[in-house]
């Protein structure tokens, strides 16, 4: 496909630098270098294509800043490496949320980080940081913001016509989840606009990454996406590892799908108690909570912690785990096949349930390209897209599961492939445990302070709410020049205005409970 | 002359009032980051705030007695957590629940250009529970600690200790 | 907010009218000055359960002679209505946190006094201390208004429940409408509450509430007429005598469910909790609200539920009925079973939408209670 | 669900009963809570509570760091301070005699201990710890040591 591709965009867009690189050793199969006239067109073609835009970064190389597009295929695999060059000096580039949604705040993001100004952009305002900021933050040498820059990061201020008005949810608000903002324009009990104001957890972890080793970004990951700690501990360690070459042992393998999984039941375990309680039922939310403890109990009892897991070492694990630790997963195993029918008794039969959830916040599927959605969100609308199955890491080639998909992607679809998700996962750890081999849990000859060789990675896991990218640029330093996190509920999230206009508050409060966002990982 | 007794005994009064105030202690619904998920987890059946009275988790400030910062403070929070302060009714009272609230935690480091360097900077804090995030059993302690505060005695067992 | 300032002088009036029945209801002869309540004041007086109190000291005599005994007998009557609201609430406080915890599986309030008895008393006195804040530019006289109106329906629909055969304030022949009429005012410190707090949260809330109110007060209005046909009365100590033979939640069960779920819906308890909805609209009316105020609307809350459920049980449940215990042990009884459904209503269900809500009152709850209502005027006539 | 049509609303009322059921039956279960303070749940021996000095075997008035400085070093949060240490006679390594742990930095991520070269750090089961200020929060390794070896 990548061969094809390349020759029909080269057909499509003249004068266009595109070659194949090795998927192995990169993560992505073909990097093509863009002008800025070319830019626009290159993304039409692949929005032709039905590609979505999986990630949009910034690079500063100091003698000139590279935005890099990572375009990617839902349904086959085929990720495409995209750099335009832009001037360090009062960068500008063209935009492309015209095409692609999600580019909206990817631009904005670049545009407060890094102070590239796209050309055409609707709306070039704060996004994440706060107005007192000096200088560009991720910009290798300091430089300031300027005056009239300011300026236009400030512009966003909400005014009320008649007969509407601005509420704000969030920061402090029992349904945002931690602190987002969201300000929601109304015309009585209905939705006119939403639109989503982020950074009040911006913790800086790409900023981090550039000031420390590789090993001591390792408790970083855990705090990104707390309560699926170890996915993102994982997509962490395997990008470097790949990016090294270090070989991981079979059984430190097993061990690292049995504990994802089992985060993933109590991440999943979290949003099954958060979203009923969005609904006004607390009682599931205490059950939830029951099962999770459980997990917990058993996770703590190899890596010690309780949520921000600091397990996954690169060449394998911190610890190996004991015979108690298979039992009580079996035990487990067994105890959540049964609660699943106190749940569906409780929750998913419930009449009010369902109709406060069917047929509200209905994503479509032909729009999801164009968001860049993955995880649970995509699934429901019928596409099963997976990076488990796509690009398997860990041992899940190994493992028999299928994809759960829904039909119609509304608010019941989201929460069916979560609990069929659920339900998956206690599979892959049933198998797991039973194929799982004896052997060092950690590669030998691993050394203290990695030196990876030039060049970058892209490299994805499915952590539970969707695709976890992370790109590294290496200088052949012990810190990576330049450590990207591509993180699901970011472009989840950007489909809530649409999905929210026009739609009751309750509704919108329901959808955004589905989407099961966490911000930390979408503020970084 | 000997003295005599106040007619009203504004010491009893006092000492009836930090009583209740201790033990009906209504935290405000505002969790922030990763500690807030261990809040959350204190408040639910295995350990069970309700027990001290303080499950009550009040959404709006007005109503609520105490303020859990379970979280790292962005610079772009501090106003809204300052304003959310100031919106409770005192006599009000805060504990910093975790590292990121108490000091920044792992997030501080030169150059640092986005967060608060421990929410007593903004806000007085009564009780630090220390963690990364902090065990429910420690959220608890610091409950405990903040009822031992407010009357003056500890009213509960001490835990054995462990190394 | 100038209609609204208009519109106090009025409703001012009608509740001071109506203050007049309470006094009116508590004496015996027809009070004297109270304009408006001779409507009322004419209801067999008998049943004064503080007829027993007059044969009290000496000393209480004289004074009595001095200040009158109606107003003796109005004094008491509140003081003992206001005394069964603070330890209604107290005691549903305390059962609402127990009842919530087990079905959650954890134990609830505990350390506070034996099995935690005492922590509605902690909170009561903590509220009482807290800081009273005033918000900035709010609309003062309702702000303040609000958690005091909030008050008066519920103690007047205490005056007529009858608690036992010969325990209730004062029987009035159309106690029923006393009852309604003022269940329908506590709406209105909702609505003032809203509009005063200069919120929009709480002013969503309040108008949510009274879109609630007008869609359930017919329902329950409907379902209780058919009780009135069977009772051939307004007055509630008829209607429970009329259930000497069969209750009438199995002669009527339609009009029982549906007044039951209308008076959860008017009491605004999940899963029709839409005004204090609180993933929505924080705590909805009261977010502005802090310490006694705040307290107020709580306790309004759960008295609202005592008497949703105390007139479940005169209406439906045989009231004091009851073998070998004494009926007012019945009455409690019954009425806080009902009330433990209520909490266990809000324990289980989520909340339904509003749209969803309005629908349901108006395409099935009054439908339903219509046709229970001729099918039952037409059997009776057979 | 249709307001008018009878089976759904009956299917409906049937749902509402099941739930009812789930919770009805839960509130007569036993309960699941661990009392805190009265009780204490077992800590794994692989919680991560702060770090803390190992003793060493031969010689229980030292602990076995020898203030090689590798864990202040590696630390990403800079928790670690003031490893400093003195030569004893008849000892051929160091011992240290102050190590600060500001433990509200910490994130218990175990880089330390993985790189302690005399695996002189181990962590501690100490998982309540509360203070009414920072400096609570701040531990010095070695003091600590001697009073956990005193008792």
């Amino acid at each position: 496909m990548v061969t094809g591709i390349i020759q029909d965009l080269k057909k499509a867009v003249a004068g266009i630098e595109a070659s194949e690189v090795s998927y192995e050793q990169n993560g992505y199969h073909a990097a093509v270098v863009t002008q800025k006239g070319s830019l626009v067109s290159v993304a039409e073609f692949f929005n032709g294509r039905v590609f979505y835009l999986a990630d949009l970064c910034c690079v500063d190389y100091v003698d000139y800043l590279e935005l890099v597009y990572f375009f990617n295929h839902h349904k086959t695999l085929c990720r495409i490496k995209v750099t335009l060059k832009v001037e360090p000096e009062k960068p500008t580039a063209p935009t492309i949320s015209h095409i692609y949604n999600i580019a909206h705040w990817y631009e904005r993001e670049i545009h407060e980080f890094f102070g590239v100004y796209f050309e055409g952009h609707p709306n070039l305002t704060y996004l994440f940081l706060h107005e007192g900021i000096e200088y560009y933050p991720l910009r290798k040498k300091p430089t300031p913001v300027p005056e009239d820059a300011k300026k236009l990061l400030n512009s966003f201020n909400p005014e009320g016509e008649e007969d509407t008005f601005f509420v704000n949810l969030g920061p402090q608000h029992p349904s945002t989840h931690g602190v987002l903002r969201v300000v929601v324009k109304m015309d009585g009990e209905y939705i006119l606009s939403a639109e989503p104001v982020l950074g009040y957890l911006h913790r800086m972890h790409e900023k981090m990454a550039e000031n420390r080793s590789y090993l001591q970004f390792l408790p970083n990951p855990a705090r990104i996406d707390y309560p699926g700690a170890l996915l993102l501990n994982l997509a962490h360690v395997t990008t470097i590892e790949k990016l090294c070459g270090i070989e991981v042992p079979e059984r430190a393998q097993y061990i690292r799908t049995i504990t994802c999984e089992l985060n993933r039941i109590a991440s999943h375990l979290l949003w099954f108690g958060a979203f009923p309680a969005d609904l006004g039922a607390l009682t599931p939310f205490l059950y939830a909570f029951d099962d999770r403890e459980q997990i917990l109990d058993i996770l703590e009892n190899i890596t010690g912690s309780r949520l921000t897991y600091c397990y996954f070492r690169f060449g394998g694990l911190y610890n190996d785990i004991d015979d108690t630790f298979i039992e009580m997963t079996k035990k487990f195993v067994k105890r959540m096949r049964e609660r699943f029918k106190i749940y569906d008794e409780l929750v998913t039969g419930n009449v009010i349930f369902v109709n406060r959830a069917k047929g509200t916040g209905i994503l479509e599927q032909d729009q999801v390209h164009k968001y860049g959605c993955s995880g649970p969100i995509i699934r429901s609308t019928g596409m099963p897209f997976d990076i488990r199955k796509t690009e398997p890491y860990a041992v899940y080639d190994q493992v028999d599961f299928e994809i759960p998909t829904g039909t119609v992607g509304d608010n019941m679809d989201r929460y069916n492939v979560r609990m069929a998700e659920m339900e998956m996962s206690l599979r892959i750890v049933e198998q797991a445990i039973a194929k799982l081999p004896s052997g060092p849990f950690k590669a030998e000859k691993v050394p203290k302070k990695l030196k990876p060789p030039k060049g970058d990675i892209y490299h994805a896991v499915e952590s539970s709410r969707g695709e976890t990218g992370v790109y590294i640029v290496s200088d052949e330093s012990d810190t990576p020049y330049r450590m990207r996190w591509r993180v699901p509920s970011y472009s989840n999230l950007m489909t809530f205005p649409a999905l929210a206009r026009g739609t009751l508050i309750a509704d919108a409060i329901a959808t955004l409970g589905s989407y099961d966002i966490v911000v930390p990982e979408i503020d970084r | 002359m000997e003295t005599q007794g106040p007619i009203i005994r504004f010491a009893v009064l006092d000492k009836v009032l930090d009583l209740a105030r201790a033990n009906s202690l209504w935290p405000v619904t505002f969790g922030l980051a990763c500690c807030a998920i261990e809040m959350m987890c204190t408040s639910m059946a295995r350990f069970d705030l309700a027990r001290f009275g303080a499950e009550v988790f009040r959404p709006s400030p007005r109503q609520a007695d105490l303020m859990m910062v379970t979280g790292t403070v962005t610079r772009k929070m501090a106003p809204s957590l300052v304003t959310l302060y100031e919106q409770m009714p005192s006599p009000k009272w805060v504990i910093a629940v975790g590292n990121c609230a108490i000091s920044g935690g792992p997030f501080v480091f030169k150059g640092q250009y986005n967060i608060v360097e421990g929410v007593d900077k903004l806000i007085p804090v009564d009780v630090y529970v220390p963690g990364c995030p902090p065990r429910p059993e420690g959220l608890l302690e610091g409950l405990m600690k903040l009822e031992e505060k407010i009357t003056g005695t500890r009213r509960f067992p001490k835990a054995e200790e462990k190394w | 907010m100038a209609f609204t300032s208009g519109l106090m002088p009025g409703v001012l009036c009608r509740l001071v009218s109506l203050m007049g029945i309470q006094r009116a209801s508590a004496s015996r002869v027809p009070a004297c000055g109270c304009g408006g309540s001779d409507g009322f004041a004419g209801g067999g007086g008998d049943a004064s359960p503080f007829d027993r109190e007059t044969a009290m000291t000496e000393t209480i005599n004289s004074i009595a002679n001095v200040i009158g005994w109606e107003t003796i007998r109005t004094v008491v009557g509140l003081v003992g209505v206001l005394v069964v609201v603070v330890v209604n609430a107290l005691v549903l406080t305390w059962a609402e946190r127990k009842v919530s915890a087990h079905m959650q599986r954890r134990i609830g309030p505990k350390e506070v006094g034996p099995f935690g008895l005492l922590q509605p008393i902690a909170d009561t006195v903590k509220l009482l201390a807290k800081e009273l804040l005033t918000p900035q530019n709010v609309e003062k006289p309702l702000y303040y208004l609000a958690p005091v109106i909030v008050f008066i329906p519920v103690l007047v629909s205490f005056v007529v429940i009858p608690f036992d055969a010969r325990l209730q304030v004062k029987d009035i022949n159309v106690g029923l409408l006393v009852i309604l009429a003022f269940s329908s005012l506590s709406v209105f410190s909702i609505l003032i509450a809203g509009l005063g707090s200069n919120n929009k949260f709480s002013l969503i809330g309040s108008v949510r509430s009274i879109a609630q109110n007008i869609a359930y007060e017919i329902p329950l209005l409907l379902s209780l007429l058919s009780v009135v046909f069977m009772a051939n009365s307004l007055s509630l100590r008829d209607i429970v005598e009329a259930q000497k033979g069969v209750w009438y939640v199995f002669s009527q069960p339609i009009a029982f469910l549906v007044f039951f779920i209308a008076s959860v819906a008017e009491t605004n308890r999940t899963p029709f909790d839409l005004p204090e909805a609180e993933s929505e609209l924080v705590a909805g009316f009261h977010t502005e609200y802090s310490g006694m105020r705040f307290a107020l609307f709580f306790l309004a809350e759960y008295t609202n539920v005592f008497i949703v459920c105390a007139m479940t049980t005169t209406f439906f449940l045989g009231g004091y009925q009851g073998p070998i215990l004494p009926g007012i042990v019945w009455f409690f009884v019954k009425t806080y079973l009902l009330v433990f459904v209520i909490l266990w209503f809000r324990w289980t269900f989520p909340r339904v939408r509003f749209d969803q809500l309005l629908n349901f009152s108006w395409k099935l709850l009054i439908p339903v209670s219509f046709l229970n209502l001729i099918v039952t005027g037409g059997l009776l006539k057979l | 669900m249709s307001m008018t049509n009878p089976v759904s609303i009956i299917k409906g009322a049937v749902s509402l009963i099941i739930g009812l059921g789930v919770t009805i039956k839960a509130f007569f279960r036993p309960v699941v809570t661990c009392q805190y303070p009265r009780e204490v749940l077992p800590i794994s021996p692989r919680f991560r509570g702060h770090t803390k000095l190992v003793g060493d075997e031969e010689n229980p008035d030292r602990t076995r760091c020898i203030v090689c400085g590798m864990c202040e070093r590696s630390c990403p949060s800079g928790a670690i301070h003031k490893v400093e240490g003195e030569k004893r006679e008849g000892e051929k390594k160091k011992v240290a005699t102050s190590y600060i742990l500001d433990f509200s930095t910490c994130s218990q991520c175990g880089i330390c201990v993985e790189i302690c070269p005399t695996s002189a750090l181990a962590f501690s089961a100490d998982y309540n710890i509360v203070g009414y200020s920072r400096d609570d929060c701040c531990f010095d390794l070695v003091k600590e040591y001697e009073k956990r070896k005193a008792t």
